[in-house]
């Protein structure tokens, strides 16, 4: 059964008062009926009932909605992010306050806006409206369907209305839904776009941060200068004519395992401990007259320390210079270490 | 001004006597709530106000547009460059950005204050000017929210202000006051532009029904949200509000409270007082009164709405900046005596710099416009009704609230503790971007009031018609209707 | 004076010899080459932009002819209740808790400047510009210390990476921190040893025992209630005249 | 709609796109890193998997110093002297050392220069190579195994003992 809507202009309040009167005697319920006006106008004066709105309802959601976000700002995240701040206490009365009033206040609000779009109906496409009505004229507006259709036409006309209006009304569906879908959609945006920007997921810099870069040189950054020209290598410290700078450590249980340690990282690439075993993979390019030898091996152990030292300082044939690799001291961890070594049975 | 008028039927009857006649005719003439010209005749002089700007309204707006982009461009540079053009030292460290900072919101407290509290209290003669003065609030928190950015060192990191979940775990400090300010202030914008839109609603509708079918029509449909005027929607349209003005007020002090402890948080000499608070509330309506003044006598004079924005309208403000001239007074003073009584030297310093050092000059000019001005001249009932002087009053006013807080901000600020530390305050790159942002507002102002209705026809249509209810009384309130 | 903390905990300490000042200079120059402090050039020095963590402030008493002139380097006095570490919105400076230091993270900095106007004896500094080290100065910069952009405050650190340093090596080597490992630069260039340097909180440390017995020591602006960091010993014994 | 409109609202909306998300796109597009070598072929996979050469054996600064180090030259021609020293890469090594130039290998791992990371300290606190690193001696070319952003180092120190004092943000930032 096809729908109406009607909607009758009325010049005065009380003429549009006896059109209510007279459209509720003829059976439009009150819920179907509206009074357009251009200011508002109490309820009473037009002869209607109160509307029972939930506004403050959804102001007191929204404060509590508020409320609940400066708890958790102020006291649940503090507990997450623990940050060290030197004995301040992370959570302080005060300032919790503040905070917890400012954003009950803006919850207040933000719930009282969205309470009156939605119980308003807001935005809605409308429906009959006449131009007159923000002139001053009153609209008395019903919504009724086909079979009061006649009777309500009855009951305008007796009151003489300024003009009448009459439209079908056509279903249309329920856009609050959708539009509640977009709002969620689009703040979820806005929220992983804010992500985004403090994930770093990007590196997206507005304006180029200087400091990430920097323009003092940090180690083995180039350009690296060359020494100038006439200057004087300096041998270093390890060796002086030829003999260790440093005297040998003692042999220490710390030192032997130091030694162990450093012998498996820089030795063990090449040399073996037992003369049994096989050769490693790198040892294996070399040939068979050049090959490491072990450690417990006689030539190995005929060497006196001061001489393996030298041996890591400096190379020995086909041996490099392991300085870089080791500390003068851990040189001499390492040499304690192959003394310690013994033949295998 | 003459406007051809419809009178509607609820408007009293004509007058029996010759006196009456005479009484009311005196009535209507002073007060716009008892001088009913009909809905239309009034939205058509409110919606014609849009176009109603002169040759040199335009001209003006170029102007200050062009100066708007001037300060844009002079903070791009800043943005690329740093902050060394302006005059901030080793010892002064905030300077004209945190004094705009205060100044904006203290112009945004105003239009606020007369909208919502004014209408929590009932005063009638909020109606016509509550829309121009929450337009100054709008615009004025707009550039005031610009300026913390402004003033940052990085502005590119603002977000790390805002407590979003990150992968560095950090969390901003809930215990420094401009975390407060930011708060404060995200909260009064979000408020005072929810507020103004739900006042537009009505005026967007009648907007939308009186232009004929072009751009404005369908900026007018869209932004009224089909609003059609049905008892409900009145109804809803009451209580938010209602809630908003309550809920409002509150906020609107807390932010200048929480704008004033950015000072009083601080251990430096002159900042570090307790009566900031109250002292900054005050200030800010002081100022902010003046500023709505000055939006008033520009609405009259050059939009030509005189029949909305009489000089009772004029004559209210006047005597409420006059109150709040006196509050000023008194906190200033006791806040100086304080100073004097404690003795101590480095706070003597500082009042010996403001008395007859090198600040003295502001200080003494300071002290002319904020109280021989209006002291002197406002407590005369003509100056009251005259928009033109009392025009000039706000703009000295303006002058000494400004130069208020640049002594707070740029002068105590360059005496420190340490006599070694002295320092003094030239603003340099902080001038242009200023007065780009004095523009900005300005501009904004005008172009609001080329697109949107600046007076709200719907109150003042509902004002007249409750006056008309209260005047002839028992003749009205016997509808048909009421009977059942 | 000798507080002994259970917890490990250290502070660190300055003491400055107000006699033994002579103002030469030596520490602010030593301090501008470890710690990548830009040079201010003369306008913005005329503009009262002077950039130097530690500086000597220069207080005349008496009139002419008869005048003396008091030094007293002034640096971040690394306060126990810092003014400027509660005010900071994203807490780019707070309280080191193991040292005892004011910390400044440059990175972390968003440049509200808020900081530096509640420290009470002005030694923050803002970097208006990007610092500029022209060829060849930047090689001289401390790779060590970051060179901070325009816009971030920086202060001084008590030469934190030359502490961080030490501590990572004695954690390498597995044992703790000795008295007098740790120089900040301007200590280590004072040619009148008129700076000290150590940890309050270890009894045995030499700044320990010369607060312990010494009438001399005050610090700067107590009565604001910062609990500096760093003592002077009064002077008065001697003058340059 | 009429079709001017349908237009416009194109126009506008292609704009809005290019405006908000085409930054997006080129900070994507800009981030995409590119780790080639200057000795292309140079293969951490055979160094350590078929050579049996440990991590600490080139980057011996990792133990002793904040850090690692990029071996020189020298040590490379230390082994390739006499290993496969005829072979095409190793030529180009040798021209290297032949000229004395440094080889300026890619960065991998960069963080940011206010971050300051000692790697004997972690390594001495019984960190391997590979928690950071990821398994390098699977990788031919070395890519990154994680980004070290902020919040992964946090990650890994909340967990410690002693994480009050590993999260204090002036162990890193100075």
């Amino acid at each position: 059964m096809a729908e109406y809507e009607l909607l009758g202009l009325f010049q005065d309040v009380d003429s549009a008062g006896d059109a209510v009167e007279a459209l509720r005697q003829v059976g439009v319920s009150d819920r179907s009926l509206r009074v357009l006006s251009a200011f508002p106008l109490s309820s009473k004066i037009l002869g209607r009932k109160h509307y029972n709105h939930k506004l403050g309802l959804a102001a007191g959601a929204g404060a509590l909605l508020g409320f609940a976000a400066a708890i958790f700002f102020a006291v649940i995240t503090p507990q997450l992010y623990p940050i060290v701040v030197g004995g301040r206490p992370l959570l302080n009365g005060p300032p919790m306050l503040i905070l917890v009033f400012e954003l009950t206040m803006l919850g207040t609000l933000l719930g009282g806006f969205l309470g009156f779009l939605w119980q308003g109906g807001f935005p809605s496409a409308g429906g009959l409206y006449d131009k007159r009505i923000a002139e001053g004229y009153l609209g008395v507006a019903v919504q009724v369907d086909e079979a009061l259709l006649e009777k309500v036409q009855a009951a305008y006309s007796a009151h003489k209305p300024v003009d009448l209006k009459k439209a079908e009304v056509k279903p249309r569906p329920d856009r609050r839904l959708l539009i509640g879908t977009i709002a969620i959609v689009a703040l979820l945006a806005v929220n992983f776009a804010l992500l985004a920007v403090s994930f770093d997921i990007l590196h997206l810099e507005f304006l180029p941060d200087q400091m990430k870069a920097q323009i003092s040189f940090a180690s083995q950054m180039g350009p690296r200068l060359g020494a100038p020209a006439g200057a004087v290598p300096v041998p270093g410290v390890a060796l002086v004519g030829g003999r260790p700078a440093t005297a040998p450590l003692a042999m220490t249980e710390d030192s032997l395992q130091r030694g162990a340690i450093l012998f498996d990282i820089h030795c063990a690439v090449c040399h073996t401990v037992d003369e049994d075993e096989p050769v490693t993979q790198v040892a294996s390019f070399f040939p068979d007259d050049g090959e490491p030898p072990a450690m417990t091996s006689a030539r190995v152990m005929a060497r006196t320390p001061e001489q393996i030292f030298t041996f890591i300082t400096d190379g020995i044939g086909k041996m490099p210079s392991l300085a870089e690799n080791l500390y003068p001291a851990n040189r001499w961890d390492v040499v304690n270490d192959v003394r310690s070594l013994t033949p295998a049975e | 001004m003459s406007i051809e008028t419809e009178r509607n039927p609820w408007m009293s009857a004509p007058p029996e006597s010759e006196d009456e006649q005479e009484q009311v005719e005196h009535l209507r003439k002073d007060h716009l709530l008892l001088d009913p010209v009909g809905m239309e005749a009034m939205n058509q002089d409110a919606l014609g106000s849009m176009t109603r700007h002169g040759r040199w309204t335009w001209m003006l707006i170029v102007v200050l547009g062009g100066l708007a982009m001037m300060a844009g461009v002079g903070w791009l540079v800043q943005l690329f460059v740093g902050l060394g053009f302006t005059g901030l030292n080793r010892t002064i460290f905030w300077g004209m950005y945190i004094i705009n900072l205060v100044y904006f919101i203290g112009i945004g407290h105003a239009g606020t204050f007369i909208s919502a509290a004014f209408r929590v209290m009932g005063f009638e003669t909020r109606r016509p000017i509550a829309r121009a003065a929450e337009t100054v609030t709008l615009f004025a928190l707009a550039a005031a929210g610009l300026f913390p950015i402004i003033h940052l060192g990085r502005p590119w990191k603002v977000y790390w202000m805002i407590p979003i979940p990150n992968q560095r775990q950090l969390w901003p400090n809930f215990q420094s006051a401009l975390e407060w300010d930011a708060m404060a202030i995200m909260t009064y914008v979000v408020g005072s532009v929810l507020f103004i839109y739900i006042g537009l609603l009505p005026d967007l509708a009648m907007a939308r029904e009186r232009t004929g079918v072009n751009w404005r029509r369908r900026l007018y449909s869209a932004l009224s949200l089909g609003w059609r005027g049905t008892d409900r929607q009145w109804a809803l349209h009451e209580s938010v509000s209602t809630i908003f003005a309550y809920v409002i007020i509150p906020v609107m002090f807390s932010v200048h409270t929480i704008v004033s402890w950015d000072f009083a948080m601080t251990i430096q000499p002159g900042w570090h007082s307790t009566i900031f608070g109250p002292f900054f509330i005050v200030g800010a309506l002081y100022s902010g009164v003046a500023a709505v003044l000055v939006a008033m006598g520009f609405l009259r004079r050059f939009l030509k709405l005189g029949y909305f924005i009489r000089e009772e309208h004029f004559d209210v403000m006047a005597k409420f900046l006059l109150i709040m001239s006196f509050a000023w007074i008194y906190f200033y003073f006791g806040e100086f005596l304080v100073t004097w009584y404690g003795n101590l030297p480095p706070e003597m310093t500082i009042l010996d710099l403001l008395l007859y050092g090198e600040a003295a000059p502001l200080w003494w000019l300071m002290i002319f416009c904020n109280v021989v001005v209006p002291v002197g001249l406002l407590w005369m009932r003509r100056v009251r009704r005259n928009p033109g002087i009392l025009f000039v009053i706000a703009v000295f006013i303006q002058v000494g609230m400004y130069l208020e807080r640049y002594l707070i901000v740029g002068v105590m600020l360059g005496r420190p503790e340490l006599p070694f530390n002295y320092s003094w305050y030239y603003p340099g790159l902080e001038i242009p971007i200023a007065i780009g942002a004095f523009s900005f507002v300005i501009f904004f102002y005008f172009i609001f009031t080329v697109f949107v209705p600046i007076i709200s026809t719907w109150e003042v249509g509902e004002g007249q018609f409750l006056h008309g209810l209260r005047k002839i009384g028992r003749k009205i309130t016997k509808f048909k209707s009421d009977m059942h | 004076m000798s507080e002994q903390d259970a917890s490990g905990k250290r502070r660190w300490t300055m003491i400055v010899d107000l006699d033994k000042c002579s103002g030469c200079g030596a520490c602010v120059v030593a301090c501008h080459a470890e710690n990548n402090v830009p040079i201010a050039a003369e306008d913005q020095v005329v503009a009262d932009r002077s950039q130097h963590w530690m500086r000597i402030e220069r207080y005349w008493e008496g009139e002419y002819p008869d005048v003396k002139a008091r030094f007293v380097p002034v640096l971040c006095q690394h306060c126990g209740e810092a003014p400027c570490e509660p005010v900071c919105p994203v807490y780019a400076t707070y309280h080191d808790e193991r040292g005892g230091l004011n910390a400044m993270i440059y990175a972390r900095c968003v440049g509200t400047r808020y900081c530096a106007n509640n420290c009470p004896y002005r030694v923050r500094f803002f970097n208006y510009f990007d610092p500029v080290f022209a060829e060849p100065l930047n090689n001289q910069l401390n790779p060590d210390v970051t060179v901070r952009s325009a816009g971030v405050m920086e202060k001084c650190t008590f030469c934190v990476q030359r502490i961080r340093r030490a501590e990572h090596t004695a954690k390498v080597e597995g044992r703790t921190l000795a008295d007098g490992e740790v120089l900040p630069a301007c200590v280590q260039a004072c040619p009148t040893g008129a700076l000290m340097f150590g940890d309050r909180y270890d009894a045995a440390s030499a700044v320990a025992k010369l607060l312990e017995h010494n009438g001399r020591a005050v610090r700067l602006l107590e009565t604001l209630g910062t609990d500096p960091s760093i003592y002077y010993l009064k002077g008065g014994t001697s003058h340059v005249d | 709609m009429s079709r001017p409109t349908r237009v416009w609202i194109t126009v506008i909306g292609l704009v809005v796109l290019l405006v908000f998300i085409g930054p997006f796109i080129f900070g994507v597009l800009a981030s995409v890193p590119n780790y080639e070598q200057p000795i292309v072929e140079f293969s951490h996979k055979r160094h350590v998997q078929n050579a049996g050469i440990d991590c600490l054996y080139c980057h011996s600064g990792a133990t002793r110093s904040p850090v690692s180090g990029i071996p020189s030259v020298e040590k490379c021609m230390g082994c390739h002297e006499h290993v496969l020293s005829g072979e095409a890469p190793i030529v180009k090594l040798q021209e290297y050392w032949e000229n004395g130039e440094p080889i300026s290998w890619t960065r991998v791992y960069q963080l940011p220069r206010y971050v300051h990371y000692p790697h004997h300290v972690h390594v001495s606190a019984g960190l391997n190579c590979e928690t950071c690193h990821g398994n390098v001696g699977e990788m031919d070319i070395v890519t990154p195994a994680q980004i070290p952003n902020m919040g992964w180092c946090i990650r890994c120190h909340q967990g410690e003992e002693n994480a009050v004092e590993l999260m204090d943000c002036l162990n890193c930032h100075y």
